[in-house]
């Protein structure tokens, strides 16, 4: 059984009678201890599957429908209370900014323990014996200290350590974690990374990366899901994607991005802007910027067609391929 | 944090002689002399020269501040022309009454301002807020003086549950306690409301929620608590306004108190008792805020660090 | 080829006050000694992880912040010393591209009034066609319609704002553009347009860049030389075709393998940089690298190493820089 | 690129208010309250149904009825009428008070915030202090010292508030002095002048704008109490609060003296808060202090 299987996902949010849907007909599915890298870039509706998928979208009013199996379970069916049992708990989730995602009026170490107790029902002694092994774990130095200290007190590599471990603390089958490691600086970047790595394979945690980071994706992950305009536009396995891509927005955003050693001159960019879920365009959303665009690409949407070796990719020029083939 | 308040105690004591100095030149700015209300008509100028010289006031203004101030730190606050009793023993014969009536106005704006600024946050855009608003919205647009003579037709001539005026028991205290709190409840669940909402916002409250935490444990230990910090800074710097509401309930409940004292010597142009109550006032609104800002600095541990 | 800006020994440092009567908490050395020189035409990139100096650089060479010592000479003649008027006049020839694209037009103005504060400032006298000729000309040349110059910043993206961002900048016609993280709020296909702007409108306007950035591998594509910075201090000057292969300085080689290449599953050499920035008050003698360093030997603590040349061409400051050979393993 | 549009669909900022306020419900009752209340400061020597100073001996204490709608004070003096007519007090001195504080406030935060320093640590105590004393406590020292009187009440209720446009503008300018625009418009030389004067100050105003609106309030409210107190307008002015001030003694037996006045000044002061309160929102003003 699949750990997750998105299927249709779609987010609507109604305002002044207008409707808006920033993300559609997203499915996926994630295996057990597989990392799945979600990339996209701003408005690709990235964070807000992370959002519906541990159910926070109805906070900000948000509509979500199709499906969320999570371990056999539809997510959408179940009650708040019953979300509250999966959330921090099964699945668990580190938000964007490490820096403002700690409460400042509490110790760092209550934090840790509050979810503890919420989820593992341990006495106040157990979760603090397991929160400090767990900030030793995630190579905190003098947890003892640290666990006693204040947000504004820490740096930004530790902030995101306490969250990590509030995360990973409940052994959750599922970490979802979004643009982790944006906020830091590259050195401190590649220490989170690694930590992240070791510790997800370690422990056999499902772990989703959504980053705007293509670099990242590379290094850590197994699967890559690329988003554009709220829409799944390809998914593959990571080597074969980054190898030879196959949609013509996967191919252009890997083209975008400079690396050591680039020929002056050879950087190519995507004329145009990325389009807001006000201003979607009708048919395939890449098409006004897409150097390969059809007639029928500004029509109707493409159907996601899987390829053979698995990949999968919305775009006309390969429903007319397999079809012929 | 004990250096903290140490050295913001002291400060206590410039702020004092400031508003010492400005109260003392305003008051004399005031026209008019209480000299001219004792004299009777056809007294001549050497009785005006012998009372003027009785209460120090023929001598030039910073030798008179320096003379009141000598006295003001020994406890002697001069004579109450029109009293004719020492200003000292009016003062503290006033002053608890002013004070039971402050204390009890502050806790009502304080508590009942936080329980209705939590319901109508956290039932943001339903009925319950709207109303919770209307009343806050109320609190403050309704002056103080007013609200008070509404209680007392309702209350005290209608109903009968409350003495119309006086100040014997705590039956007493409650119309005026509630006219003068109202306010400052309205203050304070708008000040809540807003802040919470703000609260909500924060990134730190995504993640509570991604905790599995349930929302009543995620408002009331975490966004209220996070939301109070700016209702205690609004409410220390707002004291003033809350108790100015006192001063004309205290003429409309015909109180004891600083406020009718200050009012009614203001009318008869008794400078010493004047500057007196105005003093006390002011400074027990400065105390007043100074103890917020204390509590502030250490109910947030961000402020507490600034200041170790 | 001749010097456009030459720094030398420039130093500036910041008093932390808090408190109630402004006691000094701690003074941050901000920038340090630092000298370098800008070619005619060059490309000059800074690159830094946050709190490094680089932003701070770029105002002190502007004169946005008043600088504690040192020089910042242009074609010659120190800048710091000019007196308000000529330094008003000096503006013309330099301006910067800001950061943050979001917040960097006045909100209540129109692109187009943005766009023409510049001449107002200067005082020059167009009339109402000549100026919007003038600012048509500017979009045009930033790749944006006169149709963008009636929008309000908010109506706009982050691409286009960025664009009129440059537009401004190029208004009076400068020679020498300070470009601080210009691409850092965009996205990846967006940052690539406006890299290949930039490359255009040197080619056309025979301008020198400074070009500020955290992201190495967008520098060394981008820039001719690259200035590698460390709490306030340089620690290498490198040709930009040799950072990945010739890095002297022990941490430009820790922020080249910390970079994530878009090669999946490439073997990286294992030099993940343990630690953190140690905080910029009172930091301690010897090299300020020193605390993270892979290869730190006891005079690293000791004595601060000075930029010295090195065979490449290049500068590096560093008691032990490393030999290529050790680079090639 | 993708197309921005013609020329007529661009917002100017204030055009996103005024079509942002008209779909805010209860910012158009703010709204529809004030003009309601221009409209009969205006009109009201038309909108009488009685002369506001006549005075009826027969027609003492009279409750509301067909004749007199809301009755008859102690004179036997029409108090719609004389309600009327006191609207047009109230609002000039809500107005005239706030342009004074607004001025002054608005001169002293605007130094403060820019120059820092010194000056500011002055200015900011001087502000600090006042905001933190009782208004009424210091308007009753003014009208004691400048004598009383409508234009007394103005000047003293003007002195009393100018300390919160004072804090509203210095954190504002404070807070845009670090700004990128700001700091770009530097950049291209601009003097201090230009850039305090075309860039912080009307990009600060929205604060103040919301704290003016609610400070017409505010200002009705402290002349009322004023009056009520007998430091205010003397009589026979038709004052709201004088009126309610002379209507004490009546308490028991015309209580409609005291309660129509009271209504008439929390609708008034209503209006005033819902407006503020709507431009907070529609206006995105971010200080916390400008609607209290």
């Amino acid at each position: 059984m699949s750990l997750l299987k998105v299927s249709n996902l779609a987010v609507e949010f109604t305002a002044d009678k207008k409707t808006v849907k920033p993300i559609s007909d997203i499915s996926f599915t994630m295996e057990p201890g597989e990392v799945l890298g979600v990339v996209g870039e701003t408005g690709s509706g990235k964070s807000l599957t992370a959002h519906a998928i541990m159910g926070l979208t109805p906070l900000v009013g948000g509509k979500v429908s199709g499906s969320i199996e999570f371990d056999g379970v539809n997510l959408l069916t179940l009650s708040a209370s019953e979300m509250q049992k999966v959330r921090g708990a099964q699945i668990s989730f580190i938000p964007q900014n490490p820096m403002t995602s700690l409460d400042p009026v509490y110790r760092v170490g209550d934090q840790i323990v509050e979810g503890l107790r919420k989820h593992l029902k341990l006495n106040r002694w157990k979760a603090k014996t397991l929160a400090l092994e767990l900030m030793e774990q995630l190579r905190i130095p003098n947890p003892k200290r640290v666990f006693e200290q204040y947000p504004h007190q820490l740096s930004g590599g530790l902030k995101q350590r306490i969250v990590i471990a509030i995360g990973i603390g409940t052994n959750p089958k599922l970490l979802i974690a979004d643009e982790p490691t944006t906020a830091l600086d590259v050195t401190v970047q590649a220490q989170i990374m690694r930590l992240f790595k070791e510790l997800t394979t370690e422990k056999g945690i499902g772990l989703m990366l959504i980053t705007h980071d293509l670099g990242v994706i590379a290094q850590v992950c197994d699967k890559i899901a690329v988003l554009y305009a709220g829409n799944l536009v390809e998914y593959g396995d990571i080597r074969e994607v980054f190898k030879k891509p196959k949609h013509p927005y996967t191919k252009a955003l890997l083209d975008c991005i400079p690396y050591i050693g680039m020929e002056k001159g050879s950087l190519a960019a995507i004329e145009g802007n990325v389009p807001t879920a006000t201003n979607f365009p009708i048919g395939c959303r890449f098409a006004p910027r897409c150097g390969l665009v059809m007639p029928k690409c500004t029509e109707s949407f493409p159907d996601m067609v899987e390829l053979a070796g698995g990949a999968r990719v919305a775009c006309y020029k390969y429903t007319e391929e397999t079809v012929a083939g | 944090m004990w250096v903290y308040v140490l050295r913001r105690t002291l400060l206590l004591i410039p702020i004092f002689f400031a508003i010492s100095v400005v109260i003392f030149s305003l008051i004399h700015l005031v026209p008019g002399d209480p000299i001219d209300s004792l004299l009777g008509p056809g007294s001549s100028k050497g009785d005006r020269a012998e009372l003027l010289a009785l209460y120090g006031l023929d001598k030039p203004l910073p030798m008179q501040y320096l003379y009141w101030l000598k006295d003001f730190i020994t406890g002697d606050m001069g004579q109450s022309i029109i009293e004719k009793q020492p200003v000292a023993d009016m003062i503290f014969y006033n002053l608890p009454f002013t004070m039971r009536l402050g204390l009890l106005s502050l806790a009502i704006s304080f508590f009942l301002g936080i329980f209705l600024g939590i319901i109508s946050a956290a039932a943001k855009n339903t009925f319950v807020d709207y109303i919770a608003m209307i009343i806050a919205l109320l609190g403050v647009t309704v002056p103080a003086f007013w609200l008070g003579l509404i209680l007392i037709l309702a209350f005290s001539v209608n109903l009968g549950w409350f003495p119309v005026s006086g100040s014997g028991s705590f039956s007493h205290l409650v119309l005026p306690a509630v006219a003068v709190g109202l306010g400052g409840a309205g203050l304070v669940a708008r000040v809540t409301r807003v802040s919470m909402l703000e609260m909500f916002n924060k990134d730190f409250v995504l993640l509570l929620y991604a905790k599995g935490l349930s929302r009543n444990v995620i408002i009331v230990k975490h966004v209220f608590r996070n939301a109070l910090m700016p209702v205690i800074t609004i409410l220390g710097l707002r004291l003033g306004w809350i108790l100015g509401g006192a001063v004309s309930i205290e003429i409309v409940f015909s109180r004891p108190g600083i406020g009718s004292m200050l009012l009614t010597a203001l009318f008869r142009r008794d400078y010493p008792v004047v500057q007196a109550s105005l003093i006390f006032l002011t400074m027990a609104v400065i105390i007043g805020a100074f103890i917020t800002d204390i509590i502030y600095s250490y109910a947030d541990p961000r402020v507490r660090d600034v200041y170790k | 080829m001749e010097n456009y800006l030459e720094v030398k020994n420039l130093s500036v440092s910041f008093t932390v006050r808090g408190g109630l009567l402004l006691r000094t908490i701690g003074v941050v050395k901000a920038i340090n000694n630092i000298s370098f020189n800008v070619k005619q035409g060059e490309i000059l990139g800074v690159v830094g992880e946050s709190g490094c100096g680089k932003s701070t650089l770029a105002r002190l060479i502007l004169r946005l912040i008043d600088a504690n010592s040192g020089s910042v000479s242009v074609k010659g003649k120190d800048i710091l010393k000019f007196s308000n008027k000529e330094m008003k006049h000096q503006r013309r020839d330099m301006q910067m591209v800001f950061q943050d694209p979001y917040s960097v037009m006045d909100p209540r103005y129109t692109i187009f009034r943005s766009l023409s504060e510049p001449f107002q400032i200067r005082k020059i006298k167009h009339t109402r066609a000549e100026r919007e000729k003038k600012v048509n000309e500017l979009l045009a040349m930033v790749g944006l319609s006169p149709e963008h110059g009636l929008a309000y910043p908010h109506e706009l993206s982050g691409g286009q704002k960025q664009r009129a961002d440059i537009a401004r900048s190029l208004a009076l016609s400068p020679e020498f553009l300070i470009l601080d993280e210009p691409t850092a709020a965009l996205d990846v296909s967006v940052q690539a347009q406006v890299i290949n702007l930039l490359m255009k409108l040197r080619e056309e306007l025979d301008l020198t860049f400074l070009f500020i950035s955290h992201d190495l591998a967008l520098v060394s594509y981008f820039c001719d030389r690259v200035i590698v910075m460390y709490l306030g201090n340089i620690v290498e000057i490198i040709s930009a075709d040799k950072v990945g292969t010739h890095a002297y300085h022990p941490y430009t080689k820790a922020l080249v393998d910390n970079i994530f290449t878009i090669t999946p599953g490439e073997e990286k050499p294992e030099a993940v940089l343990e630690g953190e920035v140690p905080s910029p008050f009172d930091l301690p003698p010897g090299c300020v690298f020193a605390s993270r360093c892979a290869y730190v030997k006891p005079l690293c603590h000791e004595t601060a190493p000075v930029l010295e040349d090195n065979d490449d061409g290049g500068q590096m400051a560093c008691h032990y820089p490393l030999s290529n050979a050790k680079l090639a393993n | 690129m993708s197309k921005v549009g013609t020329a007529s669909r661009h917002k100017s900022p204030w055009m996103i208010i005024v079509k942002r306020l008209s779909g805010n419900k209860m910012g158009m009752l703010g709204v529809l309250i004030i003009a309601t209340l221009i409209l009969i400061a205006i009109f009201a020597p038309l909108l009488e149904p009685y002369s506001f100073k006549a005075q009826d001996i027969g027609n003492m204490n009279q409750a509301p009825s067909g004749d007199h709608l809301l009755g008859t004070d102690e004179f036997g003096r029409d108090m719609l009428s004389r309600i009327l007519r006191g609207a047009r007090i109230s609002f000039v001195v809500g107005v005239a008070s706030v342009a004074i504080s607004v001025v002054i406030g608005c001169i002293v935060g605007a130094i403060a915030g820019y120059y820092g320093g010194v000056v500011d640590l002055v200015l900011t105590s001087i502000a600090d202090l006042t905001w933190s004393m009782p208004a009424i406590l210091v308007a009753l020292l003014l009208v004691a010292i400048i004598g009383p009187g409508l234009e007394s009440v103005v000047l003293a209720i003007g002195l009393s508030y100018w300390s919160q446009y004072a804090r509203l503008i210095r954190g504002q300018i404070l807070s845009l002095k670090g700004s990128v625009f700001v700091e770009a418009t530097r950049s291209l030389g601009a003097s201090d002048f230009v850039i305090l004067f075309k860039h912080l100050v009307p990009n600060s105003i929205s604060p103040v704008i919301v704290a003016a609106t609610i400070g017409v309030g505010n200002a009705i409210v402290l002349e009322a109490t004023l009056g009520f107190l007998g430091m205010g307008a003397q009589p026979p002015t038709p004052s709201w609060g004088a009126m309610m001030s002379s209507g004490t003694a009546y308490l028991f037996i015309s209580p409609w003296v005291i309660i129509f006045p009271g209504i008439a000044m929390m609708i008034t002061v209503l209006g005033f808060n819902l407006f503020g309160d709507a431009l907070v929102d529609i206006m995105d003003v971010k200080n916390r202090e400008s609607n209290l």
